[in-house]
């Protein structure tokens, strides 16, 4: 059976956000192993100073361009592949998803150059009252709103081809995409009212002072969320792709996997308070309420390691897999987009529990800022969702291309590469963490550091260098595909694996919007309402700006 | 699903909803947190009386303490005594009584006299605001130091360091409000209206109306 | 699309409910942790303005430092600031075995954090807003208090110490 | 058994899912649990 077909134009639309985020990931990526080496003790910030002044000024660039970048614009991409190739038509208004696109753009490259300049120095939470240059927050300000007007782009699309298929259920992956599309809409709105009520006209001077627990509430209401923008698309891969690819396997269940993006759309953003525990002003009754729904989202997550390892099992007994263990063996591991993402959701569980024990109320207190938080984002973010992308792009690429994947074993090679690098990494990272080391610090210079953490700081700078070099890897692949002259013979397949329960059986109420979305609305209002109530009420803009980098 | 079901669901969220507002908006019920209790003491006051905490039950005590031979510049907390004093009527306490009590740290030379002196000089109404000091001086560390929790440290030769403060205890007792330091809002300002509501709460909280109040306890809505 | 109830495989209802024990026992933990043995996060304390913290007369900022309250017990006013250097006032706190401190901390200018090693204390510490916790010294020996949010080029140098002497 | 109306996915009955979820669980509460008992033995803060 022939699959529906992309054209040539929306390809490259398609392809041009994978080339902004793939570009973000390899000039953000050279930073990364330079915090490492640091903590190591081999600090090379002195030889670059010319271009980058600080070790901050570095981890600044490498938040921002990765965490920030790399992932809006690769999701942005594969949510408007997923919706068009899920619904089986083309964009409803492509000119308004290409509107989203430039705003993005450009606002990346607005934020970019303060950035370079050591004008804003802020790291990528930008915490108040460190003050960076308005062109920062300006650019901040217009990715956001594009990767909006792109979510309105799909929505579009969605409701148009609800009217030509009224009685059908909406294809998995494009529900999935238009769940994680609607989610990032919703959860923006606390960052866009940070900046756009306080940093933007402060930056500007035209208010003197900014009230900074308010700002912290407000970044947080979009800070959480913001992680399950970045997996959820993860997810989508794993739960519907992912089954195929590993070996035609089919997805375990297709109504309990709409559930688990249902209660992650109502449950991911009335919960930021768990980042806020050890804030001041904030009373601990929220938080512990906070920490409760924390707890109730960590189940939609169990259900979907549940779905995606049953899918996977069906798929290694298919290939002639056996007994309880050995069909993990039978899956095709040789497909570097396989291996990536195998590896990706391996490395995933220990993220899920390093952030059970982050969310655990006052079990914080022992880890809160500490060397335990990058080692468990880089399990999350810089695993599970980046070498997942980059297990995407692998084919995603030369189905856009129309190129053969580039040395294939050196793609699977670098999957195994980035796993054992940060196994090392983030194992050291989390240690340290333990044992009080604080994140942020460039700890090869400071002078607290006690001799038992040396070991675990060597064991940083030994990860960072091999994640190097499977980043190199990884650019490699990717550059020399698209350069390549060899294309495929035929369309590359899009894998999407079907479901293993008659989807007649997918209940409709897990195919209605509205009550999801009001109940979303309205858990937010509700446990975000009187605190933020009480904080506006009371706000007080008396932190001046400080530029103290 | 019920459509009925449906239906229902969204009128629950919308009531929660409006009823969470309601509260925020027109804040029906606040309260001052629980903190401690207040000591036990026996002091002796301006006109050589005795003063204890037991009879001082059922009045809204206002506490401070410092010490007369404070060489300036000293913190002027008697101005702010005297600015709530002056107030009071702002609080709308109706028949609750307030008693302003200035412990001296420095029984040495805080005698009765001495502080009624002091009484007069600021020209105080000592019939609501008295000045009072234990000569035993390990028992008044216990009373203001271990009880009220508030510093203070004898530095030899008739001096003291300390840092200002005020406490506010209820009637049963129970220590409400601390004001350490100097907030954004004047230590004034926040007293009269932690006076008020303390005085509504007592008035209000009767019947089935206590139980809504002890929900705000639970709840911590705390008057700031 | 159909109208009946969903339907689940039973060993995903089975895993479905098991998640949930696990869940509630985690969350029972913690509250005991923090209602029954007082391991609590820091609550709302009064607000200051971070412009006068630290000179004006009646602020204890203007002169952080240790108080004993009363014997054993003691209150220290910390106030972290990245101006004109990065560093915490005090420097350095001295406390017997056995002591319990109250730490009231706050910011003159950004924000900041503050963690006792091997301690329960780790906080935010963030400019108008004053931050609390109490900790006991037990155990004899030095323990750095350090920044744990960056705060500018000096973060990773600002610490100070508690010394808890036998 | 009856045949059933829609196509399901009871007969598939994935126990080396459940196996690895259990060591899940397992890793989970140990790891969950040193945190917590370094947080216990540090004592109150109140």
């Amino acid at each position: 059976m022939k699959q529906y077909q992309l054209s040539t134009g929306e390809k490259k639309f398609i392809g041009s956000h994978l080339l902004v985020a793939i570009l973000a990931l390899s000039v953000g990526s050279l930073f990364g192993p330079l915090q490492a080496f640091e903590h190591a003790g081999w600090d090379i910030y002195p030889y670059i100073k010319p271009l980058i002044k600080s070790y901050y000024q570095g981890l600044t660039v490498h938040g921002v361009l990765n965490a920030l970048v790399w992932t809006t614009f690769f999701i942005m991409g594969f949510l408007t592949f997923n919706v068009m190739f899920g619904l089986k038509r083309p964009l409803k208004n492509p000119t308004l998803n290409k509107v989203g696109f430039w705003l993005m753009v450009v606002g990346v490259v607005a934020a970019a150059i303060p950035i370079l300049a050591n004008q804003a120095t802020v790291l990528f939470t930008f915490y108040p009252p460190l003050k960076a240059n308005w062109a920062f927050y300006l650019g901040l300000t217009l990715v956001v709103v594009g990767s909006w007007v792109e979510g309105w782009g799909l929505f579009m699309t969605y409701f148009a081809w609800r009217k030509e298929n009224p009685k059908e259920l909406t294809p998995f992956i494009a529900f999935a995409s238009l769940v994680t599309a609607l989610l990032w809409q919703i959860c923006t709105i606390g960052v866009a009212t940070e900046i756009l009520t306080m940093l933007l006209p402060w930056s500007l001077g035209l208010i003197a002072g900014v009230d900074p627990q308010l700002a912290r509430t407000y970044f947080w209401f979009t800070g959480h969320p913001l992680v399950y923008f970045w997996i959820l698309p993860a997810y989508i891969s794993w739960y519907a792709m992912l089954p195929k690819q590993a070996g035609n396997g089919k997805m375990f269940s297709d109504s309990l996997a709409r559930l688990s993006f249902w209660i992650f759309l109502v449950l991911s953003t009335p919960l930021g308070f768990h980042h806020q525990y050890v804030d001041p002003g904030i009373p601990p009754v929220w938080k512990f309420i906070h920490s409760m729904l924390t707890f109730s989202v960590f189940f939609p997550s169990m259900m979907t390691a549940f779905t995606v390892i049953a899918s996977l099992e069906h798929a290694g007994r298919k290939n002639g897999g056996k007994g309880t263990f050995a069909w993990i063996g039978k899956l095709n591991w040789s497909d570097p987009s396989v291996a990536a993402q195998l590896l990706a959701g391996i490395l995933f569980f220990f993220g899920g529990i390093g952030g059970l024990a982050n969310a655990s109320y006052n079990v914080n207190l022992v880890l809160h800022n500490t060397a335990f938080i990058p080692g468990h984002f880089h399990l999350t973010v810089a695993t599970a969702v980046t070498l997942s992308f980059m297990g995407i792009s692998y084919w995603l690429l030369p189905y856009l291309t129309g190129k053969k994947l580039w040395m294939p074993k050196l793609a699977v090679a670098q999957a195994w590469i980035w796993f054992v690098g940060m196994i090392i990494f983030s194992n050291a990272m989390h240690v340290l963490g333990l044992l009080g080391a604080p994140r942020r610090v460039p700890l090869g210079l400071a002078p607290y550091v006690p001799p038992e953490w040396n070991s675990r700081l060597f064991q940083v700078g030994v990860g960072g260098a091999i994640l190097f070099v499977s980043g190199a890897c990884y650019l490699t692949v990717m550059l020399m595909t698209a350069l390549s002259k060899e294309t495929v013979k035929e369309e590359v397949e899009v894998p999407v694996a079907e479901s293993m329960q008659d989807l007649a059986l997918t209940p409709v109420w897990l195919d209605r919007w509205a009550p999801w979305i009001y109940g979303a609305l309205a858990l937010i209002v509700l446990v975000y309402g009187p605190v933020l109530f009480d904080l506006i009420k009371n706000i007080a803009l008396t932190s001046p700006g400080f530029r103290v980098w | 699903m019920n459509k009925y079901l449906l239906n229902g669901l969204y009128a629950l969220f919308a009531i929660l909803i409006i009823l969470a507002f309601a509260f925020k908006l027109f804040q029906p019920i606040k309260v001052l947190p629980r903190m401690q209790l207040a000591p036990a003491f026996n002091l002796t006051d301006q006109n050589d009386a005795r003063l204890t905490s037991e009879e001082l039950r059922g009045k809204f005590v206002l506490y401070n303490f410092t010490y007369v031979n404070c060489p300036a510049p000293c913190y002027n907390l008697n101005k702010t005594m005297q600015e709530v004093q002056s107030r009071l009527s702002e609080a709308q306490l109706g028949d609750i009584q307030v008693e302003f009590i200035t412990i001296s740290f420095d029984p040495d030379r805080d005698s009765p006299t001495v502080l009624r002196t002091y009484a007069d000089s600021i020209g105080s109404d000592t019939k609501q605001w008295r000045f009072a000091t234990n000569t035993n001086k390990a028992l008044l560390k216990t009373i203001i130091g271990s009880g009220f929790e508030t510093y203070y440290e004898d530095k030899g030769e008739g001096k003291f360091a300390f840092d200002p403060s005020f406490v506010l205890v209820d009637g049963w007792g129970i220590v409400r409000a601390e004001y350490r330091y100097h907030a954004e809002v004047s230590d004034a300002d926040r007293i009269i209206r932690h006076l008020s509501v303390l005085a509504e709460e007592v008035r209000n909280s009767t019947g089935t109306a206590k139980l809504a109040y002890e929900a705000a306890h639970l709840f911590l809505c705390y008057a700031p | 699309m159909s109208a009946q109830p969903m339907h689940i495989h039973p060993y995903e209802r089975n895993w479905m409910v098991f998640s949930a024990v696990m869940l509630v026992l985690f969350a029972t933990a913690v509250s005991v942790a923090a209602f029954g043995m007082g391991i609590q996060v820091p609550a709302p304390e009064q607000r200051v303005d971070p412009r006068i913290v630290a000179t004006d007369p009646n602020s204890p900022w203007s002169n952080p430092g240790l108080r004993e309250v009363s014997p054993g017990k003691y209150d220290a006013y910390i106030l972290a600031h990245a101006i004109p250097v990065w560093e915490y006032l005090p420097k350095e706190i001295t406390v017997p075995a056995g002591s319990s401190v109250s730490f009231y901390v706050t910011s003159s200018d950004v924000q900041h954090g503050f963690k006792i090693q091997d301690t329960n204390a780790n906080f935010m510490v963030i400019p108008g807003q004053v931050s609390k916790l109490t900790i006991k010294f037990n155990k004899p020996g030095t323990y750095n208090y350090i920044c744990t949010e960056y705060c500018g080029s000096g973060h990773g140098i600002m610490y100070g110490a508690i010394i808890v002497t036998p | 058994m009856a045949k059933k109306e829609h196509e399901n996915n009871d007969e598939f009955r994935p126990n080396g899912t459940i196996a690895i979820l259990v060591i899940f669980v397992i890793t989970t509460i140990l790891i969950w649990g040193t945190i917590y008992m370094i947080l216990i033995s540090r004592g109150s803060t109140i």
